[in-house]
């Protein structure tokens, strides 16, 4: 277990692009970092200068007191845990824990009694002497946990590691992966593109877009908070609608104070529905018109649009709306968010007296 | 799952006509007359016969030269194999590790096997040739009167050079794309478990290779059993004397060279016999060929 | 074996951290000392073949360069080798190539039909087919040699490409390589060319025919280079001066019974080089597509 | 116009000259074109013969070398015999037009010439003019007189004695020069069955006894089967005395870094007496194949009286070393004074020519091929010390029998 | 545009199992039909028996008016979009969605317009003279479809068509697949093992186990009135929770009238969080102590215990619990399930009269 302490890494693969660019991040002993980002953004790219697999072109990774820059990547004490496992094909689940230790001449005893108590753990008793292609793809995620675990390593990597399972077995082991990393303490970083990963997991978040980071926070924070509309969109399932703040009309009752506001944003989930033309509160009101309905069980998804603009609303239980429907939609001034336009979110955007508690008298009588 | 196969019609009999013809016509019919002369005693010529039952296979199988031979071709099929394999191994390994060159050495480690055997043979002989080969000179520097031709050990080790020679070519083109189709997080999740080198090669890259090293153990075993054939013609110079010959040589030998019909029939069913046996191994290896993932 | 037919994954090394190491150093020792290996006889070979004979037969080989390229390639090249004079380097190269092409066809064509037959059609006689076929994956030529004349000759065969090259294409190899690629083809394929209304014959021609390019490049390079480097055979099927092909030409120069006669060493070499000549640029020039479609077929 | 063939093994320059014969054949007159064609070693022309036989297609002339004779003249019905060929086609014949040493060897037990001899040699020793002349010695007549010098030779720092074809020249010729049987049944030549060899007796046992011991004093070196092994140590000068064979003589003269003389193969004076008797030719002889017709059969006869004609066979002699088969063309290279300039080439003429007695017209064995690779073989373990004398010649002894006998099988 | 009719269709591939089991459906006209169900269950062998790709052990199938049983696949005027696209690797897309109408010999001119006009619709116009490998996945996947609608089948036939894809373009191309179907109307059926596809997808759903149908209906009905346990357990994530009737101990408050019921089930999103030990109203109430609080932005989950059973709380909002809370959780009657021993689901179990609408009052005060 150690502090893991990313200091200005940039990576060069060819030419003068930049994978990774002088990210600097710092995760504290015990902490669970996730990256996340687009597809191509550099997370890969930074797990694996921290693994010793890429060369670091710049800047420094310390994993407790030591650079370790120059260190091979058995010699820097982590384990890492594959997007397709990257088990041994042939070697049985046993060998495929044991291994690493072994390596480490490790006595017989104590791999043993680590092995055993990791498959304890990870419920793998009974497949031990199986080979990788005898289990299922859940069975594998968890031997390959399991050869992270018995190394006792002082960071984690993950990357991508559920990504090749189905929904179902992936909120599973969602739920383990989080509960094993708490219970052992060990400092990990985890690569995803799965926000919904990305959210339950991490300590720490960190937002990355174009080898840069976008944003590093708790990660209600990031989502409460998001630091730019890249994150904004990025972060939330359906994502956060966002609308040019000219296509919204002049809306005094906003109580504009910054003038350089571009782009306004509110989720799905924070728009109710309001009676016809119904101007009260100090929210901001429109009108919608419904495109599609996508009911989903639990909830429903109106897909339809605000003058131009297509915003995405979500409803509770069973949604009575049909195709065509035209309703009025509100957002509580405080879930309001705003950018400007560079996309940077701006804070303090409003006169404060606009800024009342209204919304939450207003939640009350949310759409169902 | 089993392959998605069409109905049966007369389209696959249609199919495998032209080769079923081609290997009847052009394989079993010998094989057939092969066996059917190892039953006799023939005058090369045609005009007259013996039925001799099973002499012919008594008298091979009594002979002590035969053994011989039988024991030498063993010796040999394992030596060519296990070196050609082994040095071929080394360079796919290497050249899949560096950057620099990678395609350079490639080309240049595979062209020898553009070459032909009698070629090669050429070369081998003037290479090892007893009083201006230059491998002789170079051997002559660690003391080692190398006398090919003379003793029958350094014939053979003239042999089995100049097969291994001609076959780690082969070996390195399949090698190194069975290299490639190893996964490469697995390579790195190795890279992560173990610091030497060595080990991981012989812990996770060998056993890796293993279906593309079985392929190419029997590909290697046939090649050395039956390819050196022009090989060893030239290196004996069609006179084997004292020289090291392999099963099939001795079959050309008996049979093309000197005509004994019968006795060379017998051999070549013996050959039949122990190869078919070698095919049924063959397949349980490839059938069963370890699907890794 | 996820999808057969996309580009092979490309070489990927793990790469390292940049401070000097001296492994790479001593990979690059290997791989000089391998090529070495490999090259050394066949740059041999070529000094060789510019010196006149005499110097070869007292000398050995030669590893500098002599007088007598031009003489000893033109000789090869251009003049009449046997009795009728039809036969020069030109000619012979000519025969090796329908030779080595005749048999890299033929044998692709073959093969390539009963491997589909065997792979993609549930019939009663496929397991026997199978066998059958298989069996002649591991007997040569060599040891069947004499009947396999005598057939050729009873059916008016001799000194007739056909009779030169149709024997030789009798062993399951080709039908081995194909076999193991074809069932490397994703099932999905056929299934969408059935429902696209594709029959065995256009689901072979369409699908499986154009799918199979790199697998048929890479046994078009070894049978080319085994059909190209035949002796024996050719040698007893064609009397005919006009049939001789480059191997044969070698064994022709360099066959002396005693030592009544130097061989024409320098010539031999020449046209040893020339033989090699064809089969590298083949090698060479589809050597990528060489190791893809070996790749492929390995999965 | 008909046309014939000629399957020969004749490669090289040998083949060259071949073609040159039979360009001018088919120059000298317009109805018959003579097609020769290369079929590879003497081994693989014989069996690419024998299987064209087989299938109706064999060439008119087969040339076969000494040691597959017995294949061919033992099937009966396999060719026609030159004689017979000769006189149906109206030509003259008489054996007593050949040299001496050529009439029998392919005739048949009534002596019936049955291939026609073609290039033929003989055994005999070269030796090396400097070598000799540092010793102080002369070339040995025989192995008595071998023995005298050999140690001098050895001082001279060379190396006395090598030869190049251990059956050929020390065992076939052994027989020959000593007028010994090499056989039961007259050599062989009264058929098959029940031929036996007689290596396994005193007199050749002897002569490899003493071989080997030669051998361990360093009066003798052996450097395998191959001929040009052996042949090269002397081209370089390393080795005062070379058995080789008579047709060696055109190579020699290109690639010697000496001068160098040729005398007659040594013999036991204590077997043979006062004079060597006369050796087996070596070499191979045309064959007329069976089964042609007439009209072809009367080509290959003309074709043959034009390679027995003396220019042409003087022009063969001359430019391969071969000796000329006829004495006609002897007294004409005699005549044109050939062997003034090149002493060395009347050699082996002179030795075919020699005393012939009971035993020296030549052997008829089938499987003699594989014999010889017997022979060969214990050879080669007898002077890498893997062997015995004894040994050796009781295997070879087996061997052969067993080889003679399974060939007399494929008779009946 | 047919009817499929599917008839008490079994398979057996070897022995007596029954990959397929006695299965009967009807698919409407123009109607989308989904298959779903656990890895193994038969839903793809199902599928390729209507496709033809498989033979048909026992019962028939009809599309249109004819029984299809011994057609072949390419006379059954169906198309198919595998899993992994199965598009010809040689050919460039424009073949691709051509080669089916050529081997149908229809003419060029028509060919081409159909596939132009197919291209438009899916947006691969200017990709028509790639070959699928310089395509990235959502495109490729297009690809698929188009194939399929050119030849403008009596049917479409979907196998997993989406599982290659990763998150996001899945819910795009989910979208645009349910357009399409739409516009076109050609009767469909879709196998994925994906809930949400299942759920947005539908006009009917199916849901197997073991080579049985568990349930045919509309998706919000399966969703609200599950067959049983299996199809609750199923249907919905997270996963509705099931206790046993036993470990509620006597709650005569839920005016039991059929004495067989064995399990209750609710689902996470129907808890309310109601005052300590509030007893009021006629649903369930049940103390939950919190283990593990997951915090996904919009809404949150509470991991936790009812006695000795699992169960997952659904929260509105950012959650302010902590681990070990022991807070006191509400069902509203309404939303209870009940199933007997056989897991068969159960209606008109309580007394009427405790089936009230306290329910719809106390969703005013759900947690937030
Ligand atoms: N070996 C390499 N050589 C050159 N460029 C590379 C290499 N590996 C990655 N890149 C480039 O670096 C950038 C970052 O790649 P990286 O794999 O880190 O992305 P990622 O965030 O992990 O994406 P994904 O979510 O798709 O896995 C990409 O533009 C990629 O093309
Ligand atoms: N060709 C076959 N031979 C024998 N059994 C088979 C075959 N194909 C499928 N099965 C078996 O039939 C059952 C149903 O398989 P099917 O492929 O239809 O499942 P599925 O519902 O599509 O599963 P998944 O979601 O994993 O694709 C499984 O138990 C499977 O093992
Ligand atoms: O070298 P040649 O042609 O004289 O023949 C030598 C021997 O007789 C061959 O058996
Ligand atoms: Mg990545
Ligand atoms: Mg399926």
């Amino acid at each position: 277990m150690a502090r893991l302490h990313i200091d200005q890494v940039s990576k060069i693969y060819t030419g003068t692009q930049r994978a990774v660019d002088a990210v600097s991040i710092d995760v504290d002993d015990g902490e669970f970092l996730v990256l996340v980002g687009p597809s191509g953004c550099g997370k890969s790219t930074l797990l694996r200068m921290i693994a010793g697999l890429e060369a670091i072109t710049e800047g420094a990774i310390t994993i407790g007191e030591r650079v370790v820059n120059d260190l091979d990547p058995a010699a820097r004490d982590i384990a890492m845990v594959f997007q397709n496992y990257a088990l041994y094909p042939h070697m049985k689940v046993y060998d495929n824990m044991a291994y690493g230790l072994r390596n480490r001449g490790i006595a017989r005893d104590e791999i043993d009694r680590r092995v055993r108590e990791a498959a304890t753990t990870l419920e793998l008793g009974p497949l031990l002497e199986r080979k990788p292609r005898e289990l299922s793809g859940g069975q594998r995620q968890r031997v390959a946990m399991g050869r992270a675990i018995v190394r006792n390593p002082a960071a984690f990597l993950f990357d991508e590691p559920l990504s090749n399972l189905d929904a179902k077995l992936r909120s599973h082991m969602r739920v383990e992966i989080k509960h094993l990393q708490r219970s052992l303490g060990i400092t990990s970083v985890y690569v995803t593109h799965d926000q919904l990963e990305a959210m339950t997991l991490a300590d720490k978040l960190v937002v990355m877009n174009a080898g840069k980071v976008e944003q590093i926070g708790a990660p209600l924070d990031v989502y409460e908070r998001p630091a730019s509309t890249f994150v904004a969109s990025f972060i939330g399932a359906p994502a956060m609608n966002l609308i040019p703040f000219s296509a919204l009309g002049d809306d005094g009752r906003l109580g504009l104070r910054d003038a350089t506001v571009a782009t306004i944003g509110f989720r799905p989930q924070d728009i109710i529905e309001v009676a016809n033309d119904n101007e009260d509160g100090d929210g901001l009101s429109l009108r919608f018109v419904v495109d599609a309905v996508e009911p989903v069980g639990s909830e429903s998804y109106l897909h339809g649009k605000v003058g131009a603009e297509r915003v995405v609303v979500r409803i509770d239980g069973r949604a009575p709306h049909r195709e065509g429907d035209r309703i009025g939609i509100a957002v509580p001034s405080e879930r309001l968010h705003a950018f400007d336009a560079d996309g940077r979110r701006l804070e303090g955007w409003r006169t404060p007296d606009a800024v009342g508690d209204a919304g939450t008298a207003m939640r009350k009588t949310r759409a169902t | 799952m089993d392959k998605v196969r069409f109905g049966h019609s007369i389209v696959p009999y249609l199919f495998l006509l032209p080769q079923m013809a081609v290997v009847a016509v052009f394989f079993y019919l010998p094989a057939g007359e092969a066996v059917r002369s190892s039953f006799f005693l023939e005058d090369p010529f045609g005009f007259s016969s013996t039925f001799v039952g099973l002499d012919n296979y008594a008298d091979v199988l009594s002979s002590t030269e035969y053994r011989r031979v039988a024991i030498f071709t063993v010796w040999f099929t394992v030596l060519v194999a296990l070196f050609a394999l082994a040095i071929a191994l080394l360079l796919a390994v290497k050249a899949d590790t560096v950057l620099r060159g990678a395609k350079t050495y490639r080309t240049l480690l595979m062209w020898v096997y553009a070459i032909a055997p009698p070629v090669a043979g050429l070369l081998g002989i003037l290479l090892f040739d007893q009083h201006v080969g230059p491998f002789v000179d170079i051997a002559s520097w660690f003391g080692w009167n190398l006398r090919i031709g003379v003793n029958y050990y350094d014939t053979a080790f003239a042999m089995i050079a100049t097969a291994v020679w001609y076959q780690v070519a082969v070996n390195f083109i399949f090698f190194l794309s069975g290299l490639q189709s190893i996964p490469r997080a697995v390579r790195e999740a190795a890279l992560i478990d173990c610091r030497s080198g060595l080990r991981r090669f012989f812990t996770v890259t060998l056993p890796l290779l293993t279906p593309t090293a079985f392929f190419l153990l029997v590909i290697n075993v046939t090649y050395a059993l039956f390819d050196t054939f022009g090989l060893i013609d030239l290196m004996t110079k069609n006179e084997p004397g004292n020289n090291p010959v392999t099963l099939v040589y001795k079959v050309f030998l008996d049979g093309f060279r000197g005509n004994d019909l019968g006795g060379s029939s017998a051999q070549s069913v013996i050959l039949m016999i122990v190869v078919f046996a070698l095919t049924l191994v063959q397949f349980r290896f490839m059938e069963r060929r370890v699907h890794y993932a | 074996m996820s999808n057969a037919v996309s580009a092979a994954r490309p070489l990927a090394p793990v790469t390292r951290r940049p401070t000097f190491k001296w492994g790479p150093v001593f990979d690059h020792a290997i791989l000089i000392a391998g090529s070495a290996f490999m090259l050394v006889p066949v740059y041999l070979a070529f000094m060789t073949s510019t010196h006149d004979a005499v110097t070869v037969h007292t000398g050995g080989v030669q590893a500098l360069p002599g007088g007598s390229l031009v003489d000893n390639y033109a000789t090869v090249m251009f003049d009449g080798l046997g009795f009728s004079g039809a036969v020069n380097g030109t000619t012979m190269m000519l025969n090796s190539l329908i030779l080595g092409l005749g048999f890299a066809v033929g044998k692709i064509v073959l093969s390539m039909m009963a491997a589909y037959a065997i792979v993609y059609f549930r019939f009663p006689l496929a397991e026997f087919a199978f066998w059958a076929i298989f069996v002649t994956l591991l007997l040569p030529l060599e040891v069947r040699i004499l009947p396999s004349y005598e057939i050729v000759q009873s059916m008016g065969l001799i000194n007739t490409y056909t009779g030169l090259i149709v024997p030789l294409v009798a062993s399951a190899t080709g039908t081995f390589f194909f076999r193991q690629f074809f069932k490397s083809v994703p099932d999905e394929l056929i299934e969408a060319a059935r429902i696209d209304g594709a029959g065995p014959l256009k689901f072979f021609l369409d699908i499986l025919l154009p799918l199979s390019r790199t697998m048929i490049a890479a046994i078009f390079i070894i049978m080319f280079v085994y059909g190209w480097n035949q002796y024996l055979w050719p040698t007893l099927i064609t009397t005919n001066e006009d049939y001789f092909t480059l191997v044969r030409g070698i064994k022709q120069i360099i066959q002396v019974w005693v030592g009544s006669q130097i061989p024409e060493y320098g010539q031999a070499m020449a046209l040893a080089v020339l033989a090699m000549l064809p089969p590298v640029i083949v090698v060479v020039v589809f050597q990528s597509w060489f190791i893809k479609g070996l790749t492929e077929s390995d999965k | 116009v008909t046309e014939i063939s000629w399957w020969h093994a004749m490669g090289g320059a040998l083949g060259e000259t071949v073609n040159e014969i039979a360009t001018n054949f088919n120059a000298s007159q317009d109805e018959i074109v003579l097609t020769p064609v290369f079929k590879g070693t003497y081994e693989e022309t014989l069996t690419a013969g024998i299987a064209a036989f087989r299938a109706g297609e064999q060439p008119n002339i087969l040339q076969v070398f000494d040691a597959g004779a017995a294949t061919v003249i033992g099937a009966k019905g396999a060719v026609k015999p030159v004689q017979d060929l000769l006189e149906d086609a109206g030509a003259s014949f008489d054996i007593e037009d050949y040299i001496s040493g050529v009439r029998y060897f392919y005739a048949d037990s009534h002596g019936k010439m049955i291939g026609m001899p073609f290039n033929s040699s003989a055994p005999i020793m070269y030796y090396n003019e400097e070598a000799l002349e540092k010793a102080g010695v002369e070339a040995p007549k025989t192995w008595e007189e071998f023995e005298q010098i050999a140690p001098k030779l050895k001082q001279a720092g060379y190396i006395p004695l090598v030869q190049s074809h251990l059956t050929w020249e020390f065992t076939e010729n052994f027989f020959s020069r000593h007028n010994l049987p090499f056989a039961t049944n007259n050599n062989g030549y009264d058929g098959a069955e029940g031929t036996k060899l007689l290596v396994n007796t005193d007199g050749l046992k002897m002569m490899f006894a003493k071989l080997a011991a030669w051998k361990e004093d360093g009066h003798f070196e052996w450097y395998g089967t191959g001929w040009g092994d052996n042949q090269t140590p002397f081209e370089q000068g390393k080795v005062a005395l070379w058995v080789g064979s008579s047709g060696s003589f055109g190579g020699l003269t290109k690639s010697a870094t000496m001068p160098f003389g040729a005398v007659p193969l040594p013999y036991w004076e204590a077997i043979a007496g006062e004079d060597g008797y006369q050796s087996f030719i070596g070499g191979a002889a045309l064959f007329a194949m069976a089964g042609k017709s007439e009209e072809e059969n009367k080509a290959t006869a003309k074709f043959f009286e034009y390679l027995t004609s003396p220019d042409v066979q003087l022009m063969w002699h001359k430019s391969t070393g071969y000796v000329p088969v006829t004495n006609a063309a002897y007294e004409l290279a005699k005549q044109q004074g050939y062997y003034e300039e090149t002493p060395q080439a009347e050699i082996g003429i002179q030795q075919l020519n020699m005393k012939a007695g009971e035993w020296t017209r030549g052997y008829r064995m089938g499987f003699y091929v594989q014999i010889r690779d017997v022979m060969n073989r214990e050879y080669g373990k007898l002077f890498t010390g893997e062997t015995t004398v004894d040994e050796a010649f009781k295997t070879i002894e087996a061997e052969g029998n067993q080889l003679l006998e399974r060939f007399a099988k494929t008779g009946s």
